[in-house]
């Protein structure tokens, strides 16, 4: 039986809305993109709310009177649509953009260059031959794949070096392959969520 | 009590030489000391415009949906290097360039840059901004069904996408194979690269598209910190060799050294 | 019109109606064929299995509906392993729409009816904390500095599972599920790189590619592979679910997309052999 | 000294500076203030999630007074902004109430379940029009991405087991050797422009104006 549910109605009656884009652009598709853009702003702004109360305001009402100047600078985020004050939004954001690259580059250096470097500088032969099959394949992969982007050294892409980048193109090509085919895994799991549902909680076939 | 943090001595030399380096390459590319390899992936945007001529049919360059505030604000900039260069090379051969634009902090930037490369030229009169650099939506979807409703309209010869992009890649990479254009691929984000390896007829991978955009523009803050980042990949290459082969032959010191 | 152009050019409409078709069938018929578990779920698995009773764990939800499908089923076999083997469980959000998905798993998971667990004592939910890696670097540094209240507005000093805990120190493990790449680097950035702490990373199949070197260096002791890696947890916890059934879809998508690769492929070097002949 | 621009500058570069100095040194000052700091950053980051918000009440919000084509679109995204933002902050319990799990559920989750996930349709028309072994390029590609998705697909290996030892062994050695060269350099890429902004040679998040 088909679900009396007006939730499950008003669910399947999007899924079916926003699919339609595949076909051609509609006004129906159109109608569920902007409810999309709108609710989303919305929960946006319900989140915020939320979490300025509870990471700043209790602090505040706590007793933390340094608090007021993050409430200042938060309001100053908002100065980016004034064309006379879009400068105070700024300040906010050199906060943001300082704090969230700090935070992300000095692991940078440690957990992307050198583990990877040292997990390289390896022992490439194992006990078991075909174990040392496979470390030489990763150890290929790694250095000629690196070497395919270095652009300030012409001899590295010429003469007897030149095929080394070129084996790194080759390589990527192949792993991009693998990347390429576990998206489209990625997209037809999340595609079957919502057969699943229409199927199942809507239609209640199954 | 010790000042530095156990096990962080490695990284932290490394990251203090990084900014000597960032420094001190960015000097010698004002110099003028550095050159940088011209890719094949040029070659090919030549290739591109070049048939678009002889078919008489458009080009199309989409930087993405970047911003120059958001944090691919450098793949936006090496996106427009490379539209600065398309448009010189559509201003130069007599081909019809199509850049539709997502965000309004960019588009008067792009718009001023392709008006520069008609004026190089001296084709300015040939330019029509409204129609060619056409401002379609900030939201994702709504800027990439416009785009696939003027790429059905329009159909170019071919299609040159890069800068920062999305989930939209599929869709454009898609839309663009079915009226037949070559297509010219380019992004940094990682995840939509195997899309554009797939898809494109020519694709620059990853950093490729920053050397590009830093070859075209000839600017030398880019240029320069595409050296310091080659002295580091260099480095790396020579600690993994020779790491390698003395950790093969039972010498662990250079992992050991690099985890201190 | 040659038979290669015709099959080069076989109209959207009808590939996507037969991939349509191809969902709806095995979601009817489920097959069950059976699971080959892959090596990184099975990491994890048994990393889980081998941590001691009552060690606490940092686990985040970090997608939203976008992700649901796939990392959602992964979230609740990895939660019955959790609860199963008398875990603390300290949950927070990255993703705006966490801590709408915490509800969705918890209704599968039933903590409570299933495994005796009580709210604020074995499990909380902190719920979603702006900022993305300044959160967890935040919650990691010193929790109680940073988080005053659970999702409900308890606040945290009512909390019996929080007593004691000021930060990374205090947790014996950290994992997570996310669609971002942001979120999923950030974690290693910030669990692993600063703090040593043992880490999981759950993530959409489209990214493990991109995050593997961080298993291979040990950095990540396990991946859940989207919806492949919630297939295997499914299988190895015991509790058959949605991810198990996705299985049977996929076999019949998949496999109807392979079928129209080769015809492209056959067709397209049918059709460029065909104009050769007639030159 | 030019307030509206060297100021936001030395911001930056002094919080990056303390963020780094917190992960390379034990000063408790450091580890103090930089507490301070993630606090600072969670509320502020907070505050960013309502621009989009007043950015699309101006956009859409001329949109309709100049009665623009699909301006009535335009007024049915602000409305069911406001209805969100209504419930959710109407009850008090923002988005735990029951009123607010409805709507989340009636109109988010299936929007933002199938935006995205539909793009399945072009992933599998564009496999079939795109995915050709035209050239040698092409065919690398091609090859790892069959066998990919061979091992993916249940049916396959479980009548050939052979397909999954393929696909497993294709992410050990491949994927696991070229995405580590790409890593390395993707690695050091971000920290070299991340070093450029603090030191204020990338100046692009300041804005044009």
């Amino acid at each position: 039986m088909v679900s009396a549910d007006p939730q499950i109605w008003i669910q399947a009656l999007l899924t079916i809305a926003a699919t339609s884009f595949v076909f051609r652009d509609n006004i129906v598709f159109k109608v569920a993109q902007y409810t999309f853009i709108g609710v989303a702003a919305g929960h946006y702004i319900v989140m915020g709310v939320k979490n300025i109360i509870n990471y700043g305001w209790v602090h505040l009402a706590g007793g933390a009177y340094i608090y007021v100047v993050v409430f200042i600078l938060g309001i100053m985020l908002y100065a980016r649509f004034s064309k006379e004050y879009y400068w105070l939004y700024r300040y906010p954001i050199a906060f943001m953009v300082g704090n969230g690259i700090g935070i992300s580059i000095r692991a940078a250096i440690h957990s992307d260059f050198i583990k990877n470097i040292a997990a390289t500088a390896s022992p490439l032969v194992a006990t078991a031959p075909m174990d040392t099959i496979n470390n030489i394949i990763i150890f290929v992969g790694c250095i000629t794949a690196l070497s395919h982007f270095i652009f300030t050294y012409e001899g590295i892409h010429k003469g007897t070096l030149g095929f080394v980048p070129k084996v790194g193109r080759w390589m990527m090509l192949m792993a991009f392959g693998a990347s390429f085919g576990n998206t489209v895994m990625t997209r037809f799991g999340m595609y079957q969520g919502r057969i699943l549902f229409l199927l199942r909680d809507w239609l209640q076939v199954v | 009590m010790a000042i530095l943090t156990p096990g962080r001595l490695t990284p932290l030399v490394a990251f203090v030489l990084a900014w000597f380096a960032t420094y001190y390459a960015i000097q010698l590319g004002k110099q003028g000391k550095i050159r940088i390899r011209r890719l094949p992936g040029l070659d090919a945007i030549e290739e591109v415009v070049g048939r678009a001529v002889e078919m008489g049919r458009p080009i199309f360059d989409i930087i993405g949906q970047g911003s120059f505030t958001d944090g691919y604000a450098t793949q936006t900039i090496a996106g427009l290097s490379i539209l600065s260069y398309v448009a010189t090379l559509c201003a130069r051969l007599g081909a019809k360039l199509y850049a539709p634009q997502a965000d309004t902090g960019v588009m008067p930037v792009a718009i001023e840059l392709v008006r520069d490369a008609y004026r190089g030229e001296g084709k300015l009169e040939e330019l029509d901004v409204e129609e060619q650099l056409p401002y379609l939506s900030s939201e994702q979807f709504a800027w990439a069904g416009g785009i696939i409703g003027m790429a059905a309209r329009l159909r170019p010869a071919a299609n040159i996408m890069i800068g920062p992009f999305w989930a939209e890649s599929m869709m454009f990479a898609e839309t663009f194979d079915r009226i037949g254009a070559m297509q010219v691929g380019g992004t940094a984000r990682m995840y939509q690269i195997p899309f554009f390896a797939a898809l494109c007829d020519y694709v620059l991978i990853g950093e490729e598209m920053f050397a590009a955009g830093a070859y075209v523009s000839g600017d030398p803050q880019q240029i320069g910190s595409i050296a310091s980042q080659d002295w580091y990949k260099i480095a790396a290459l020579i600690l993994s060799i020779v790491g390698a082969l003395l950790a093969t032959a039972g010498v662990t010191v250079i992992s050991d050294l690099l985890l201190m | 019109m040659s038979i290669w152009e015709k099959l080069t050019a076989i109209p959207r409409e009808i590939v996507i109606g037969l991939v349509i078709i191809s969902m709806i069938i095995p979601t009817l018929n489920p097959l069950g064929l059976p699971i080959m578990t892959g090596q990184m779920a099975k990491d994890w698995y048994n990393y889980v299995e081998d941590v001691p009773e009552g060690s606490v764990v940092l686990f985040d939800i970090g997608y939203g509906s976008g992700g649901y499908p796939s990392l959602g089923p992964a979230t609740i076999a990895v939660f019955h392993q959790f609860f199963d083997n008398n875990l603390k469980v300290i949950i927070m959000a990255t993703a705006i729409e966490g801590s709408m998905m915490y509800p969705l798993i918890m209704d599968v998971v039933q903590p409570e009816t299933k495994y005796g667990a009580v709210y604020g004592e074995d499990y909380v939910f902190l719920g979603y904390i702006a900022g993305v890696q300044t959160a967890m670097a935040g919650v990691l540094g010193d929790l109680p500095a940073i988080v005053t209240a659970d999702y409900l507005g308890t606040p945290i000093g009512q909390i019996d599972i929080l007593e004691g805990i000021s930060g990374a120190e205090d947790m014996d493990l950290v994992a997570y599920m996310t669609t971002a790449g942001g979120t999923s680097e950030g974690w290693v950035y910030q669990a692993y790189s600063a703090y040593g702490k043992e880490l999981l990373g759950g993530f959409l199949s489209m990214m493990t590619t991109s995050m593997k070197p961080y298993y291979d260096t040990g950095q990540l002791l396990g991946i859940i592979d989207g919806i492949k890696g919630a297939a295997d947890m499914e299988y190895l916890t015991g509790n058959p679910g949605d991810a198990i059934q996705s299985s049977d879809v996929l076999s019949f998508s998949q496999t109807l997309v392979l079928i129209f690769i080769i015809i492209g492929n056959i067709s397209y070097w049918g059709s460029r052999a065909s104009r050769k002949e007639e030159i | 000294m030019d307030y509206k621009r060297d100021i936001p500058l030395a911001i930056t570069f002094l919080i990056g500076i303390i963020a780094v100095s917190d992960y390379y040194t034990t000063f408790e000052s450091v580890k103090a203030t930089f507490t301070i700091i993630k606090n600072w950053g969670v509320v502020l980051a907070a505050f960013s999630l309502g621009l989009g918000a007043v950015n699309l009440f101006r956009v859409h919000g001329r949109r309709i007074s100049k009665r623009a084509s699909d301006w009535y679109l335009s007024a049915w995204l602000l409305v069911m902004m406001v209805l969100f933002v209504a419930v959710g902050l109407g009850t008090g319990q923002f988005e735990t109430s029951s009123q607010y799990t409805w709507v989340y559920g009636a109109l988010f989750l299936p929007l933002g379940a199938t935006m995205y996930s539909s793009l399945a349709f072009y992933m599998a028309y564009g496999s079939y029009k795109v995915l050709r072994a035209r050239n040698l390029d092409a065919f690398l590609l091609f090859i790892t991405a069959v066998f990919v998705i061979l091992g993916n697909t249940p049916i396959f290996p479980a009548n050939v087991p052979g397909f999954f030892y393929i696909r497993e062994w294709i992410f050990t050695t491949i994927v696991g050797g070229a995405y580590r060269g790409i890593r390395i350099g993707v690695g050091i890429g971000a920290v070299v422009i991340g070093i450029k902004t603090l030191i204020g040679m990338e100046t692009g998040y300041l804005g044009r104006r």
